[in-house]
This record gives C-alpha cells, structure tokens and sequence, in this order.
C-alpha cells in the first residue's frame, strides 16, 4: 500500500476531486495547509496588489493499494495542473499496514468494501 | 459660572427659520429640559461609544493579523476607558471650560474637574439650532449639561482610537498607554477647545467643523502619519498592505461605524430637529456615496470590487461629511462622496507605496486625508439653506475657504509637532517599538499572553 | 407642493382615542417638530439600517458556505449604498411623490427628484397617529420631512436585500447589480406607491399593511422565488440546506434583526407614542412566540432543537408581525407568532424539498410565505382596539379580507411577473448565473479576489 | 386599577428641584404620553434585548470551548423567546400587579395576565423623576403603560440568562430549560414585586434599587453559585478557568453590554431628563474605573493586561453601579468602579480556586458578588444632590445602610433556598447534569445536533 | 520507530485520548482534517436532515517505538469503535529517525522520557 | 528522497523559516496542530494561570534530496531550541517517488529549480 500526499491549490480541489471519483477512488482525507514556494499569489488590498508566497493550500492524503498508485497519480495530475508556477506537488511514500477502525480488518482489504 | 451661547448668529438664523418649538410657550416657561433631545443625544452618546467599541476595533481588528487582533481591541478598549477617566477628570474642563486671559482661547482651565459644580438639573451652555431664553434674557440650550458632557467625552475616546491604525502591529502596549494619554491631554484637549469652546480663537474665527473634522479626523490623522513615519516599519512590510485576517470582522465594524455615526454626526446639533434630520442625511448620503466610488474603483482598476475597499470607501465618506454634516445639503453630500473616495484611493493605492511609509491600516490615508477634504470641501459647499448665518465659498463667502484653510493648517501643525515632542518624550521614558521578536511572535501573545482563538474544543 | 393626509378615518381616531400630545396647545401655535417623535424616528433609522448592514448580512453570510460569505456581505453593502443614492435621486420621488392623472394610482412623479424643495424646517406630510394642524386647518406630522425621507430610504434599502437569501452562492456580481438596480426602480417603487402613498391605489382600497408586509416582505419573498427557479440550482444542492459555516454570525446576524425590527415596526408609527409601544410590544412577542414554536417543532420532528431553527423561527415571526403591528394586540402577536413558524417550518422543511427548487437560504420560505400569513392574519385579526378606524374578519370587518387578499394577489403577480422579465432582461444583457467553475471555486475568490478568514498569523 | 406613584418623596423632590418639563401647561391639560420620555424608553428597551442577544450571548459564548459556544448562545435566545412569553402572560402580573391582603407585600395577582385590561393609551403607573398630575390629582407617569411592560420584560429576560454562567458546558438542555422557567417564575417575580413594587416590602422599607443590583444581579448570582455547587464541577475543570475558544467575540459581546447598559441604568429613571443623564455618566465612568483597575491589577499581579480581564472588569463595573446610577455622581462612580473591581479581581483568581466550585464564567464571582459591592456602596454613597430624597451613610443617612443589607440578605436567602429547591425538582423530574461523554463530546453536537464552525468550503 | 497515523470521529476522540494515556502513550500531535469516505454523516438544517460525505474527523499522529505499535493500535482500535460505517482507519508507516529538538537526542530515545 | 516532519512552537516560526531560507531549503508545507506530550504552556484567565497540555504547535513538512537532510534538520534544531521541554521533534521517513504537477516531473528533480 502506498500512501499519496498531494499538495494542490484550494482552487482546483473540486476538480481533483471529480477526477479521483472518475478514477474509482473514493476515500481520502484532506486538511487546509500553508504552502511556501516559489510561486506567490497576488491579494488586491485597498487598491494594492500585495504578493505573498504564504499560499493557501490544501492537502490531500490518499492510501491506496499498489495497483491504484499510477491512476490515482494521473487522475491528480490532470485535474490540478494550470500550467502555472505553484501548480503543487506529490509525494509518494510506503504504508506497512493499514487497520479498518470498524471491523478491524487488516491490510488491502481494509481499504476497498467488497460489495 | 454659565457660558455664553455657541454662537449669536446661529440663534439668530434659528428665529428666522421657525424651527423653534413651541416658542410662544418657551419665552414664559422656566428653562428646562426638551426630553425629545435629551432622547435623541442620549442615544447618540451610546452610539458613539458604539463606534469605538466594538465598531472601530472591529474594523481595525479584522485589517490586521491573526496574531495581533487582541492588541487592537484591548488598544481600543483601554482607550475608553482611560480617557472616559481622563475626561471628568480634567479633560472636559481644559475642552470647554473657560480660562482668563491670554490663555482663554487656547485652553480652559480645572474649574470643571472632577465636574465640579455640575449639578444634574444644570442645562447644557452650549447649543446650535435648539435653545430657549434664560430668566435675564440669555439663551441657553435643552439638554443636561452632563449629557453634553458624556457626548463630547465619546469624541475624546474615538480620536486617539484612530490613530491605532498607523502604528499596529509594532507597538510595546505600555509606551501606547502613556503616549495615548499625553496625547488626549496635550493635543486633543487644546484643539478641541480652539475649535469648539466659545473662546477657542478657531471658533470665534469663524472655522466651520460642524462634527469633528479638524478635531477628530485631521488631528488624529496627523498624529498617525506622524507615529508611522517616526515608529518606522513593520518588519514584514513590503510596501503594500498585509492582507486582513479576518474579513468579516472588517464589515461588522464598518457596518456598526456607519450605524453610529448618525449619533456622532446628527448628535452634533445637539437636537431633535430638522437639522439633525438634514444631517443624518447627508451622512448617509456621503458614506454611500463614497462606498460605490470605491467599489467603481476598485472593479475598474483592482479587475474586482472588494469588500475591504467598499467598507473603506464607506468610511472615507463619513470622515469626510463630519464637518460638513450640519452645512450642506444631498447635492453637497454628492459631490463630497465622490471626491473623498477618489483622492483617499488615490493615497492610499499609489501614494503611500510611493513614499513608503507603513501607515498600517491607513488612519493618515483615511482619516487625514478625509477630514482634509471634508473641511476643506465644507469651506467651499456649505450653503445657507441648511443654517442660513453659514455659507461657503460656492455661495458667495469667499472668506470661509481661507478661515478652512486656517483651520486645517492650524490642526496639522500643532498636532504634528505635538505628536513628534510626545512621542520622542515616550520613546524615552518607556520605549515605544516592540522588539524584532515581540513583532515576529505577535502583540497578542507577547503583549497579552492571550491568543484570540484557541484550537480547543 | 404638500401631500394631504395618510389618511383621513386614522386622524378621526385619533381625535377619539386622545393619545394626541397638548391638543389645547397645538391648535393655536405653528405647526412644529415634535422634538420626541423625530428623537425616535432617527433612531428607528439608525435600527433599519443595522438591520441590513450588519444584521441582514451576518443572518444570512453566517449560512453559506466559508468560499460565500463575502459575496454576501458584499452584496448587502453595495445595495446600502446604491439604493440610498437611488432613493435620494429619484427612487423616493417615485414612490411617495404625486402624480397627475391615471399614473396617480400607480406612481408618483420627479417632481421630489433630488429631493428638490425639500427644505430642512418642512415637515413630514406623512402621519399615522401623531399629527397637528396647520395654518389652513390642514394637517401634518410633527417630524421633518427629510427624516421621513431618510426613513423610508432604509425600507427601499432593505427590501432588495431580502432576496440575496434566494440566488446566494451561484449568481455573478455584476448581474446582481444591475438587477437589483432594475428591481429597485421598476418593483419596489411602484408597489411601495400603491401600499403607503396617499394616492396608491391599494392605500385608497383601505389595504392594511403598517410596517411593509406586502411591500417589502411578500414583494421580496416573490422575487426570490422567481430568482430560484430561473437561476436554477447551486451545483452542489441536493434537495436539502447545506450547513451554515458559522452559525455564530447567524446568531449575531438574528439578534441584530429583531433589535433593528423595533426600529423597522414600533418606527412606522412615525411618532413616540402609545401606538409605538404597541407595535414594540406585539413585535417582540411575536419574534417570541414564532421563535420558540419553531425551537419545539425542531425538537419534536428532528429530535433536537437547532440554533439554526430558532433564528429563523424569530425571523419568521418578525415578519408576520409586520403588516400587523399597528393593528393587533398581545393575543394577535401570540397567535400570529405560532401560525406563522408552522406554516414556514412546514414550507421549507417539506415543501421546498418536494418541489425541488432551489430558496439557499430560505428567502421565499421565510419572507415570503411569512409576509402572506403576515397580511392575511392581518385582515382577520386586526382589532378597533388598537386603531379605533380599522378592524378585521374577527371583528366583524368582513371586507377587510378579501382586500388584504387583494393586496397580496397584486403584490404577488406584480413581483412575480416584473422579476421575470427583469432577469430575462439582465440575463440577456449581462448575464446572471455564475459558471460552474466560479462556483466550484467559490464567489469571494472569483467576484471580490479576496479570502475572508487568512490563515495568516 | 390604577397603581399609586412609585414614590411620593420622588415626586417632592421633582418640584423642587424644577427639572419639570411646562410645569405650568401640565397642570391643566390632560395627562398624557411625553414623546421624548417615551423615545427614550423604547430606544432603552431594545437596548437591553441588545444586552442578552447578542451581548451576553457573545460574552459567555466566547468564554467556553468551541464544542459548547452554540448551547450558549441557544440557551440566551431560548430565555429571550420563553421568559418573554412569560411575561405577557403572568409574569408581569405578579411582578407588579397588586393583590391583596397578606400577599401584598410578597407578590401580585393575576389581573394583569395576558396584559388584560392595559389599553395603548394607559399611561404607566410607575414613574421616578418625571410625572403628571392627573384629573383626580394623582400622579401619573409620562411614558405608555405597554411601554413600561416591555422595558421591565427585557429585565426579566436578562436575569436567569445572567445565570448561564455559573453553569455552562456540562447542562442538559431540557432541564435548564425548565428550571429556568421555574426560577421566572418562582424566584424573579416575587424578588422583582418585593423591590419594586409600590406594593413590595423592600420597596416600603426604603431599600434602594435603581436598575437592579438586588432584583437582577445579586439574584442570578446566588441562583449562581447555588447551581454551580450542585451541579458540581466540569469534567475537565482542574481548579482554574478554561481558555476561552474565541476573545474577539468576548469582546463584541462585553462592549455591547457596555452600550446596551446605559439602556439598563439611564432608563430605569423612566424620563429623558437630568436624571437619566447623570445615570449615563455615573455607568460610564464605573465601568471605565472598574475596566482600568482589573487590567491594572493583571498587569501588576499576572505581568500582563489581558483582554479577557479588561471586559470583565468593565462588566462589574457595570454590575455594582446598576443599584447606583440613580444616587451617586461622578465621585461615588470612581470609587465604586475602583472597589468591585478590586473585590471581583480576589473573588476570581483567589477565593474560588482555593474553595474550589466551579462557577464556569465566574457569573457569581462578577454579578452576585459585583451586584453586593453595588448595593451595599449605594447605602453608603448616595447623595441627595442627585435625588434629593435619598442620602446614604456617608450622607447622615446611617439607617439606609441597615435597609440595603436587609435587601441584600433577604434577596440572597430567598434565591438560595429557591434555587436549591428547584434544583432538587427539575433534577427528580428531568435531569440536570449532562452526561460525562455528551460533556465530552460537547454540547453543541449532543443537544443540538449542530456544529459551531464547518470546515465546509 | 513507526508513525501511527489515525483517521477518527471527532466524537472519539477523548475516548481514544484516555485509551492512549491508559496504554502508556502520552505524546501524539492531531489536528482535524475532512475526510470523505463511504459513510455519511446527518445535520438537521431547518427541519431538513441534510446527509453529507464530507466528514470532520480528526487525525493523529503517533510516532512510537516498535514495541508499542501493537498496543497503541489496539488502544486505538478498542476506544475509536461504534461499529458503524465511518469508524475510521489507521495507517501504520516507517520513521527512520527521530530528533528531540529540545537535547538534539536522536532514535528511539528521543520518544521518551528515561527519568 | 526524504520527508521531514518537524513539530515545533508556533513561536519559533519565524526563526526556523529563516534559518530553512538560510540553509537554502526554500519549499515547504505547514499548518497548524495540536500538541499532547509532557510539557504544559500556562495562560492567565481572570488572574489564574491555567495549565494545560494542549498545546498550539506548528507540523512543518518538507520533502527534500537525500544530500539536504542533515542541513534542513540542523536548520530546525538551532532555531527551534529554547532548552525547556516542549521544543518539539523531527521525524524523518523516506519518499519514494516526487511528482511536480506543473510539468509531470518526477524523481528529485521535482525538488528543486534548475534555473
Ligand atoms: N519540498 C517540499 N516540501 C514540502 N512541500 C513542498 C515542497 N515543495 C513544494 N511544496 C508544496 O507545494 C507547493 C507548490 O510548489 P511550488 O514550488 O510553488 O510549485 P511548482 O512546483 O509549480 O514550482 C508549495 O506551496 C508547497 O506547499
Ligand atoms: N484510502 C484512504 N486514504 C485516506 N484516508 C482514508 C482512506 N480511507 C478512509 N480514509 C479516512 O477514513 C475515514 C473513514 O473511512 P470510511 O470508509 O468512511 O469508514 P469505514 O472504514 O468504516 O468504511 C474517511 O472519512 C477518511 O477520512
Ligand atoms: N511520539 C510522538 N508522536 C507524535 N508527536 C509527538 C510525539 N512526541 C512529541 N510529539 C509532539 O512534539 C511536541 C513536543 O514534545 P514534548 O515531549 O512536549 O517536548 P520534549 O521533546 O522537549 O520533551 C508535542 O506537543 C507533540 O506535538
């Protein structure tokens, strides 16, 4: 199983979303974050444009099984991208084990319902 | 010790307009209180209070950080209540009371402190449209003079109020404190007193400020610019405002600014009448008038109308209509929403980042800029449909553009140099900019070591 | 060029009842302001206004969602401002002025354009129960005329806001605007003719309508729903409310309404007197009763009482109490407020989500449907009691059903029918519907570019 | 069923002192409704509505967890909506009806239910420093007699809503909501008849009350700690206060208190007049005095001034002046501002953490033990060079001291045993104490099924 | 070392906090997050029962030495059940080193406290 | 590629910014936590000091190339210290595969600017 960080702009969240129900992926979990980087995000404020690259973000925190990796990856990568500088990042990690709070079922198992 | 009425002419232009009422009674009758005033400026003292706080803290308090909100309020809220103190105490007395000699133009004298003398069925020495004649044929107005008393003591609170916007986000609380109270003694005092007391050498000159733009928003604004330039910038300031952190806190406090300055403005006549009528609409005239220009504004430059720039195009035009209020008419109104808002956008989006100076939630772009404009556009606009002993330049009085213009210039140099010695004598005595750290973690935490929403559950 | 009387029966009744202050004295001097009805009225102002900004704003900004709510905000703010300057230029004029021929019924004239030749000392042609008589034996109230103005100019204010609650969350701003200006002119001015001017044509029918029943909340409430089902769905409505983000600005936004609403009803009185009174008393008992009725169907249907319930459940009953509150008593307020929270429960709880259409924050469900209640109850339960001159079904008044019927029909059908080609006007010209992309992303980023809670500290 | 004066020495004391409005025109023309006593009275009355929601509502809302502000502000609106109701129906009746016999002194009738047989034209029968001499010679107040309900409605409104501080966070819904009802009735009414009632025991034994320092304040702060120490302690209560979730509206909601308090104090006097402006200014500098010294004594004591200090040293300021502001001027404000807050300071951060209860929001610690430094000083400090009629101890008067402690005493014995006993009932009956996970969980989400603030975009 | 990463019910969570305590573990971060998911969660909005997947929960996160992976589990897995749908899901992963900031400790060692 | 996950007081924000700007680490992610462990952060209410173990403290997470690891981690530890408990930790694990969704890149590219 691995674990998918995506790092994307609040924005285009609705449109990762579509894309990851379109892929078959269901579940995940998300949480607003602050992003530094290169790219900044312009405010009008009282007539002045203030730059910051404090960037509102939002991220993405999906686990899945080894088979559902790429699809989930492209579903992200084709709903989040504008082309643009701050377009976001994903990061993938490994997951030794996952437990469903409900049944108690281990492993893959516990990340997809059977029926 | 009964001052003389605020003005001959104005009770003049008061029997020849018929405003009066019941004025066959009134010329018998003891002199006593008219309860519909009474009604109406005890209201408009509560709505001034209103305007500070929460009104005006929460406008300030949503423009700056999350980690600095706390420090605006309690700024605002310490204010009310030092100053309320400051003002029985002694503040009236030097506003209003009345002093011998070379000094009686200036400043009263501590006749009054403590409100010594006042009794509660004393009537007010002071009116404008609404006043009734005394057993030896004085005038002498309809309300209590301790309700006067407590309205002009809600203009003493806002003043140094206003300022907070020029040096948030930077300040030690303590040097605040005591800058905050020098200042209402040494500079508010006196001006008002020129301006508003019967021997101040502004009002016997004839100066117009019907509400408070020279004394409130011109000498707060001064004194701002002055704190910005002199307290230096804010560490993580770029030239260009930092987004408020909290929007919504920026409409309810405009919102409650614009519901209490009817008090602050149509209070101003001290009555009941169709001056305060007139006034009342020509204040919302104004602030309307000034939130759609800045909302044209900002939809024509910024690609978008913002909520921020309504709300601060809304204020920009109550700053402006104060002077004016008891002067001019909806055409007035008019025009001096429409030029405010585009000369404060102005400063405020090309001025300010040119020159650089961090007036943080603009209290000089705002406040200074407006008042300028108000008092100024009052020596121009006023017309004496409204009050007939007054009228501007446009009506034919040329004089009263330049006695504006005195006025105006008058306020600024005296506030200026004022606000520089007193913030020098601060910077001294107790420090006045917070450490890099203080500024870095946040006023909230360092000054207060309080935190305005907790994670908790 | 002054308007006759509002009505001649309510100045018999008023002779009769004899809650007319120094009768012996008022005969003989000159007409004048009545310094203690124009102390209440600008109050009453002030309270319409808060109601609107901030009340009306934070109501319904606290029950969209976080991406929304300055959108909402927004939209309050600007109607405040446009819609004062258009009731001072023409708006005012066309909905109290007269005019000649067949149009009187119907609209007034430009001859107040402007407010042209309105001096500050006229007084207020408009009167209810406070009233006195002029140099040709004549009558007329007792506060200015420009206060009158300026009161009115809140209701015109508040009215288009009412809607905001129907298109929330889907609509572009510039469409908004445009529309609201349209609506403003061409709905509210004619429909506010017919109800209050002396000339309308409801007015002369005998429709009873005391604080805006018909012109503002069932004008509103028609409006919204036309507005819902043109503009279709938010992309993410499934037939049922989505979650208030912050149900504390709801709170806040209540509370501000119901004060605001003693301004808005005990205000229409135009005077500070017994009439007042009662319409504070049945206002605030009204708000009670449909407050708590609403709190109890939560907790028998839905297992808990909500927050969210009883704001609405107060507000449903502030605006059935409208039309009725110069007319019922304390038995009136409680039945009002009881009949008025089931028959709104009812509609958006289960009618709403049958048909399907889309009322976001229930403008149409609350206002709507409670303002037809609200006049309707009305005709039945209006009592000589209260003014001696009127007195509905219940009390043997059979006709004044059926003309509350009337009123409602015409009001509904007028709204009705103008809103659509307004929209369709609109639509054509500017467009209305935000796309699917703004909506997705949310209005305060992709109208106003700006984010109302920062994560900035 | 005419009640008599209110207080034959007040009315002494109004003559001589001349603050009579047209004495001469009163004494022949009918008695009737003075317009700007009764401007004032209603702007008052919407004033103290303003007090519970959103005032209180806020302040207590901000003080708790996230998981509990929405049962707070619930439990405000729900007493707005119940204890209104209560009113109209009995509640009014029994406070200040009459009755006969043995009960007279103790409570009123029923005659008054439903507000049965008060027309709008009744003048009210209670009055202070402003009243009229009637066909019979009587004496008669100047303000509608529906109008005075009201005004003494929001009283009863704000009393038990007082209460919920003592014990947030860890109630049942259902049984707060019933033993509420029950302390309406049983605990407020008779309290309210004894003090202010022409007929009440206290009232005739000389017990001085303007505003509700005994009726209102030590009565909800007994009622207090009453339920604190049955209900016993939070779960997560270690001995110190719980970090309030969110300051900034603790902040809203102290300075709506502050505003809506010159509605509580200046118009218990029932009048616009010299009266209710010297109770403005004596409320306004005891709550400034009493916000400076709490934030002093943080400063000196807790190394620094805190928001949540500032806003409750305002508040029992507030509190202790409320007995005051018709008796003591500006001096006897300083002290009494000083003092309370001095005492409240040691209440809170020493004697309940040593003695342990849990009283949530400290409405005990600041309204009951505010509300006797109140009372008490009122014996001490009044001077009758504001109400000729009554002086203190400090003034010669040494009985008044005696009299306010037996007001003081019997207030505190009577809500004491009543809370107590209602508390066993509503417990037996209902169930008080929520459980240990719905505290857990919270209150917003167990009792009303809904969340504060949505992570929702 | 491992990082236990916990998705639970808002609700649960004091539970669960008492669960930890009891086992032994006393340090952990959280922070709320949404997740969606299968399960659905109702709101009553005037009247309307409003049926939403989006879903406030709270995530933990744990890092603890590998002896105590499976008693933290278990404490989770015990305290975080109602046993219906939308319990929540536990996720466990691999930390390579640890660093306590405060003394610069490094490995397991930084996870407790030795007095 | 490596992920660093520091929890440190939301007070030293500021400094370790800096200190990461200074050790040329210029992405990163960050928001907002709650903090049990053994230490306690005081704050008056009404003049009593309430202790408390909630603590607000700030996640940081930063992925960077194996070669940053030791600088990025020095970087936190010298600005993050203040020497009493409560300073937080540093948590490492591996990242198996960077995606940058702007341009599709992938592996430790992804982590830096070439320009
Ligand atoms: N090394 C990193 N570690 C953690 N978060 C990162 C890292 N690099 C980028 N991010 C996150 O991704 C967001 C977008 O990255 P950015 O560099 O602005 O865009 P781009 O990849 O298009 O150049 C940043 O705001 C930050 O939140
Ligand atoms: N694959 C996943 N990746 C990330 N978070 C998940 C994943 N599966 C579930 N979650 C989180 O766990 C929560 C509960 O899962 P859900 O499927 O609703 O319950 P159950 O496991 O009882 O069927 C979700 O709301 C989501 O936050
Ligand atoms: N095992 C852990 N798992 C997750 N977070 C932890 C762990 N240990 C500590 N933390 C986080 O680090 C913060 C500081 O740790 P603490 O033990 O208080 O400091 P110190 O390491 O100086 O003793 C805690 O508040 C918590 O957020």
């Amino acid at each position: 199983m691995k674990k998918i960080e995506a790092v994307i702009r609040k924005s285009k969240f609705e449109e990762v979303k579509q894309a990851l129900y379109d892929a078959g992926i269901e579940w995940f979990s998300y949480w607003d974050i602050t992003g530094l980087g290169k790219s900044t995000e312009g405010q009008v404020v009282r007539g002045q444009i203030f730059q910051s690259n404090y960037i509102q973000r939002r991220m993405l925190s999906i686990i899945v099984r080894d088979i559902n990796v790429e699809k989930t990856i492209n579903a992200i990568i084709g709903a989040a991208r504008t082309g643009d500088t701050g377009d976001g990042k994903i990061f993938v990690s490994d997951i030794e084990q996952t437990y469903r709070i409900r049944t108690g079922e281990t492993g893959p198992e516990a990340l997809y319902n059977k029926e | 010790m009964k001052k003389i009425m605020i003005s001959a002419t104005a009770l003049l232009a008061l029997f020849s307009t018929g405003a009066f009422a019941q004025s066959s009674v009134a010329t018998v009758a003891t002199p006593c209180v008219d309860s519909g005033d009474t009604a109406w400026i005890i209201m408009a003292t509560a709505l001034i209070l209103l305007m500070t706080i929460p009104g005006l803290a929460l406008f300030y308090g949503g423009l700056v950080r999350r980690k600095n909100v706390l420090n605006v309020l309690m700024q605002c809220f310490i204010i009310t209540a030092v100053i309320s103190i400051e003002w029985v105490v002694c503040g009236y007395s030097l506003a209003f009371g009345s002093s011998k000699g070379f000094l009686a133009p200036f400043i009263g004298n501590f006749d009054w402190a403590f409100l010594n003398g006042i009794g509660l069925n004393d009537l007010c020495p002071y009116f404008i449209s609404h006043s009734q004649v005394t057993a030896d044929s004085g005038a002498i107005g309809t309300i209590p003079h301790l309700l006067f008393i407590m309205f002009q003591c809600m203009f003493a609170v806002i003043t140094p109020a206003l300022i907070i916007g020029a040096f948030s986000e930077r300040i030690k609380f303590k040097g605040f404190l005591v800058f905050t109270i020098l200042w209402s003694l040494f500079i508010y005092n006196p001006v008002a007193h020129w301006v508003w007391s019967s021997d101040g050498w502004l009002f016997k000159m004839g100066a117009l400020d019907f509400a408070g733009g020279t004394v409130v928003h011109i000498n707060a604004g001064i004194a701002a610019i002055v704190m910005a330039l002199m307290l230096g910038k804010r560490r993580d300031y770029k030239g260009h405002a930092i987004p408020p952190h909290n929007i919504t806190l920026v409409v309810i406090g405009a919102a409650l600014l614009w519901f209490g300055w009817f008090g602050f403005n149509a209070g101003s006549g001290l009555a009941a009448d169709g001056l305060a009528a007139n006034a009342l609409m020509v204040t919302h005239i104004a602030a309307a008038t000034a939130a759609l220009t800045w909302a044209l504004l900002d939809w024509f430059i910024g690609k978008k109308p913002t909520v921020v720039g309504i709300c601060t195009g809304a204020v920009a035009g109550l700053v402006a209509i104060t002077p004016a209020a008891g002067f001019v008419g909806v055409t007035g109104a008019l025009l001096i929403g429409v030029i405010v808002s585009v000369i404060c956008f102005i400063m405020v989006a090309y001025v300010k980042p040119k020159l650089g100076y961090d007036d943080a939630l603009d209290a000089f772009g705002v406040h200074g800029i407006g008042g300028m404009v108000g008092a100024i556009l009052t020596g121009v606009l006023a017309t004496p449909a409204i009050q007939s002993a007054y009228s501007g330049t446009a009506y034919g009085n040329i004089r009263q553009l330049t006695v504006q213009l005195i006025a105006v210039g008058a306020t600024m140099a005296y506030s200026g140099v004022g606000t520089f010695l007193l913030f020098k004598i601060t910077e001294r005595l107790i420090g006045l900019r917070a450490t890099d750290k203080e500024e870095a973690v946040g006023l909230d935490e360092t000054q207060h070591g309080e935190t305005a929403y907790t994670a908790f559950d």
